[in-house]
């Protein structure tokens, strides 16, 4: 490709991962405690909600930095980590964790949203005929619940590819392992004459950014016809 | 940050005299600073401000520290702005905002409100400042023209077509600008070694910045 | 109560409104009748476990609340359909139909899907239904989740009479075979009197009258569904299917023609008869459409404040009830012990009206 | 055609379904008949303007849509009773009452809560009502709303007889009063043999009859809402009301003696008489609770496949029918020409059956 | 008050009024775009789509660049509003323009959801009953779509307090005017020995938005409440 240099490449290649896999890991938790501020009640739910949105409200270097603190190579979370199979500190696996932390306020919100907008009639229904809490779950509450849990994946990947300020604070800036679409913007952007490159990768971002967000329409649309016929 | 660019040249050049590849990560000092300390696997830190430098040096983490390189203030306008003297500042100004990087933070931020400072003009600009977040982005405000004036390095104000230097601030009115450079491993040394070679030397030079002497 | 299918005992504050419900019912079908607003629905939410009452719920001798014990909706087994269909949007009617079927198809699938005529919609999903498929789709979803218990809020309210009459014997067979007890919401005087075994009558969140429907409807101090529903149950044995179109029955000695009803000679069947459809003479009367005359005796006497009154027969066949005007009353001079006949056309008694035991 | 108040033309697609309805219905009520899913809620939403069918709709001689104008739902003024409620959840029944109505409280609206006897839920949610609740309070919604037509899909489907009682005269009045056509859907044979003017009968998306209800239900060769709607309308004039609660009409000079009806004397009645109501006899029966007996003769006499004949018999009256066995067609020797009479029980005439023009 | 200091008080004041600006200033725009997306078919739709979530893709400081192409005020934009007495450039307006512009994905996001779940049949029925289209979205669907224009407003405005790398870009860093928390916070962080001050900062901002989200959550119950009895 003469569009993009090799470097570009990779860090192209390196977001999706990263989005991509920032994205999936965080889905079952992210329903999860969407489900939990959505119906239940419990002691800690207001504590939670903030939590959730923590990473919305601080600037994302202070998360960075937080991350840092816990998951980095000297602090017991991350050292602990590492030992299980699982580094984190400058690692690509550590700006999808920072993307997944900054993403989660807006996918749980979605889901929320949702989950909320199901009728518990119809959870009501599904208990009648025998079905457990988690059958119900699975298959009254869940697919109801699929365009918000969409819209939260199209919103959590949208914000994976585009997070850059907790990761370069969290994982630095490193070339083929961290250095993701937006810190080689960043990078580009610094050193005089990088304009260019910046341009061409804000080109190739917007573009995936847009198929993903065709797909996730076009989803949806099957899920709206098949609701409806 | 400003290094960016040069740095990468010196380091292809660096891969192709040894084979061995190396991994620059950019990031503004403060940050990389911290994530030193924090343990990132790094064996050559190089920074824009001495202060982060001494923080991890207090913390034991340095090796082998050495003064690279150094730079200059200059005072830049729109291009085919008419020259101007940085006396002239205050009067010139009017209702526009001077750029600059944050005077607390930001290294070219803190040796622009010294030199400032030291000419007596301080005063009569502190207020009419837009103070940003690195050097880059006041050169941007400069040249889209949001600010008219800005304080930026001259390795910067070099390569933007879109502003011209008016002025250079006199050395004299701050501190002398530094890239300190450390080997934090043993295994840096050979590449902070060749920062220091000719090769890199003449790069460095060439991006505009001055070489030092070391220590 | 021993012995009791449906064992119930709430107390629930809705708001300003205030159940307070009590009854045992025996196997077979309960009808909950009631005004709009009398609180039938909640009991049966009650019941379900959807709605969270105080008291007791106890269903074929398992206590399904009481006494601090609570067992949660899905662990009931009940088979509820809703007063609006409660539908799965996203799942087509054969998903929905077979929600509840704990393992697979459940035998009998088909004819249940068959009296209901949706095997066509199978692969529709709710949204592309008209208001009677959906309702005959919930119905069937409660039906095929094999329930300990049958709760139906006004199940046949959105079908046409044709459909109904198919689906009525299906309640009716399962009334008979006794096993699983029905819990029945009805508006309707017909259905009530075709299919209940026992008629809880409620007002304003209490029960106001609990029993057999037979004495229930056949009371002519407490007309719950109205006067117009007043009838009585006539046992009687089917002596004959004729040939041109009629079935012998035999009650008391006396014939009875009634247009074909099912059923194998021999059987003895329940007949209901309208007071309504039941003229009173004094004279056998001759040469006049109406095939059934049986030989009666006044037994009672209730006039009512309007034009009717309420009498009831002692007949061969047991006793009848027939509903006509006070001034025939007087002119016929009816008072208790006077010997008359009962007159009653053949095609009066709706086909509904018969059932087995 | 000129006059109809209702004209309708219609060919739409539903998925397999295809409706291909045309009718033309003069002032009054027109009611769509048919089975579930006959297509009767498709024509009532095309007429509305919510589900965009080819063809003509035009209401009271203005063109709703057709020959590519399109009027909006919005500015078509319909007063749509949904089948499903629709109520909005988020307002309260006062709210949801006067939503439609365009400026204020419109006049007559006390009277219609009173009718629907929701003066005590105006400030609930809907959430809060039972199942007969909604559906009044969306009844009135659509009454209030001043329409130019009222669709209304199985208004009464969830209430009870005594509330249907209170609410069928309101019909009836907007019937007569003639400004507003009605289209009604309806499964309930009664309720269609008391409200219609008009009916239309539709099966799969097709008009398989359309005319004035005393046709269809007077003729035994068409009977779409099953055997046992068949009747006849007599027309009578009010007598007087007598002391004991029956009142005396007087039909082309003979007397019909029925329970109270409401009207004043002098005034012209139709009375609906069911054709199961009807008995026929060789000699004027004497010592018997029917208080009607009319003189006639047998016009026609159509025996189907089952026990049943209907009869069609001449009276003084007029036309009127009398559903009868095969048996007794025998007995009595009855054919068109022989001299009968016509017995009928006063009490058997429903209070719903009887009507002003 | 001792915790803070006179600037930090004023970054604070600040900050809140930026957020309450930008979240109030771009709810009609927001609903607008929500409810268009949610329900109307129109050519290029898909782009709309695309240009909202557009900030939650790029670098914050390509978004600023490019506010500053558009809106500096020798752009013809920003010179147009600067004439028409809305001066962005530096001022507190121009932060406000640009948290609202990295908020709106958010919240046209929530918004939709909620828009998208409203029962089409009880829009058709308030037309039936004489509602204009203005009247019907006013009067249903938008009452219907409460919890999502709320969760819209928290999010935006949370994304607004937290904002800041497209911030900085656009207005710079102007004490009392352009200066937000997480400006403050930055620049703290950068200088060692600054970390007391941020968290400080740190701390109020979390105050404030937690106090927000409960605001929230309290007004989405009694919504709730309302509709069910
Ligand atoms: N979206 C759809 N897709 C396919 N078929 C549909 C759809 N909507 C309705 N139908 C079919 O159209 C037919 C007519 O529906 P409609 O609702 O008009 O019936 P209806 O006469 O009102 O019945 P009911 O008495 O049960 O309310 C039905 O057979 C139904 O299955
Ligand atoms: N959430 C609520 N808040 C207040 N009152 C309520 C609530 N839910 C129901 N009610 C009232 O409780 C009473 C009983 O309701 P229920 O649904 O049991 O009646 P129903 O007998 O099933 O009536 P219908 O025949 O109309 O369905 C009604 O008067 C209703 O207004
Ligand atoms: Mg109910
Ligand atoms: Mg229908």
């Amino acid at each position: 490709m003469t569009f993009l240099g090799p470097e570009e490449w990779a860090a192209v290649a390196l977001s999706l991962r990263v989005a991509a896999v920032a994205t999936l890991a965080s889905l079952p938790l992210g329903l999860l405690v969407a489900h939990a501020l959505a119906r239940w009640r419990f002691p800690g739910r207001a504590a939670l909600n903030a939590l959730v949105h923590l990473p919305l409200i601080l600037p994302p270097v202070v998360t960075g930095y937080l991350l840092l603190l816990a998951f980095g190579p000297r602090a017991p979370l991350g050292a602990g980590l590492e030992a299980l199979g699982l580094p984190l500190a400058f690692r690509w696996t550590g700006a999808a964790l920072a993307s997944a932390i900054m993403a989660f306020p807006l996918m749980v919100r979605a889901m929320r949203l949702s989950i909320e907008a199901v009728d518990p009639g119809l959870e009501a229904a599904a208990a009648t005929l025998g079905a457990s809490r988690a059958r119900v779950f699975l298959t009254v509450t869940l697919p109801l619940a699929l365009p918000g849990v969409l819209a939260g994946a199209v919103l959590a990947f949208a914000k994976a590819m585009g997070e850059f300020g907790a990761t370069i604070t969290f994982v630095s800036n490193i070339p083929g392992e961290t250095r993701t679409i937006p810190s080689a913007i960043w990078a580009f952007l610094q050193s005089p004459g990088g304009d260019g490159a910046a341009l061409r990768l804000v080109a190739v971002s917007i573009g995936v950014a847009v198929a993903a967000l065709a797909l996730s329409e076009w989803l949806a649309q099957r899920l709206a016809r098949r609701g409806s016929a | 940050a400003s290094l960016g660019g040069v740095l990468d040249e010196v380091a292809a050049e660096y891969t192709a005299g040894t084979g061995e590849a190396v991994a620059i990560s950019y990031a503004g000092s403060s940050l990389l600073a911290r994530q030193i300390e924090a343990g990132a696997p790094a064996d050559v830190f190089v920074s824009a401000n001495p202060d982060w430098m001494d923080v991890l040096e207090e913390a034991g983490l340095v090796a082998a520290r050495t003064e690279l390189l150094g730079n200059a203030l200059v005072l830049v306008g729109p291009a085919g702005a008419p020259a101007l003297e940085i006396a002239d500042l205050p009067a010139e100004l009017g209702d526009g905002r001077l750029a600059v990087a944050l005077t607390e933070a930001v290294p070219a931020g803190i040796y622009g409100r010294a030199a400032l400072t030291s000419l007596g003009l301080w005063d009569a600009l502190s207020g009419r400042l837009a103070e940003t977040d690195n050097v880059r982005a006041a050169l941007a405000l400069v040249a889209t023209g949001a600010a008219p004036y800005g304080i930026v390095y001259a390795t910067d104000a070099a390569l933007e077509p879109r502003v011209a230097i008016l002025d250079r601030f006199p050395p004299e009115s701050h501190a002398p600008i530094t890239y300190p450079a450390a080997a934090l491993t043993q295994a840096g040394a050979p590449f902070l070694a060749w920062l220091r070679g000719e090769a890199a030397g003449a790069r460095f030079a060439a991006a505009g910045f001055t070489l030092l002497p070391g220590e | 109560m021993s012995g009791a299918a449906i064992e119930v005992a709430l107390r629930l504050r809705r708001g300003d409104f205030l159940l307070d419900a009590a009854f045992a019912a025996p196997p077979g079908l309960t009808v909950l009748f009631g005004r709009s607003g009398s609180g039938k629905t909640s009991v049966v939410q009650a019941v379900a476990g959807l709605l969270r009452a105080e008291g007791r719920v106890a269903v074929g001798g398992e206590d399904w609340q009481g006494g601090g014990a609570w067992r949660p909706p899905h662990r009931r087994g009940v088979g509820y359909v809703f007063q609006d269909a409660r539908l799965f949007p996203h799942m087509s009617v054969r998903r929905n139909l077979f929600y509840g079927a704990r393992d697979g198809r459940p035998g009998g699938a088909g004819r249940v899907i068959e009296m209901l005529g949706i095997g066509h919609l199978m692969d529709r999903r709710p949204a592309g239904l008209s208001g009677g498929e959906r309702s005959r789709v919930a119905l069937g979803r409660a039906l095929l989740s094999s329930p300990r218990v049958i709760l139906a809020d006004e199940p046949l309210a959105a079908l046409d009479e044709a459909r109904k009459a198919e689906i009525l014997p299906f309640f009716e067979r399962i009334r008979d075979e006794g096993e699983v007890p029905i819990l029945y919401v009805s508006h309707n005087p017909a259905e009530v009197a075709r299919l209940a075994t026992t008629i809880v009558a409620m007002e304003d969140g209490r029960v106001t009258r609990v029993g057999p429907a037979e004495e229930v409807l056949a009371d002519p101090a407490v007309t719950p569904l109205g006067v117009r529903a007043a009838g009585a149950f006539v046992t009687a044995r089917l002596a004959a299917h004729e040939a041109d179109g009629l079935s012998r029955l035999e009650a008391g000695g006396c014939p009875l023609w009634l247009p074909r009803v099912a059923g194998d000679p021999g059987a003895m069947l329940r007949v209901r008869i309208d007071a309504q459809d039941v003229m009173i003479a004094l004279t056998r009367p001759e040469g006049i459409s109406a095939l059934n005359v049986l030989p009666a005796a006044v037994e009672s006497v209730r006039a009512g404040d309007g034009p009717g009154a309420l009498v009831r027969l002692a007949t061969p066949a047991g006793p009848i009830l027939a509903r006509i005007t006070r001034r025939s009353l007087d002119a016929l001079g009816l008072a208790p012990g006077r010997e008359v006949f009962a007159v009653l056309k053949a095609v009066s008694v709706a086909r509904e009206a018969v059932s087995g035991f």
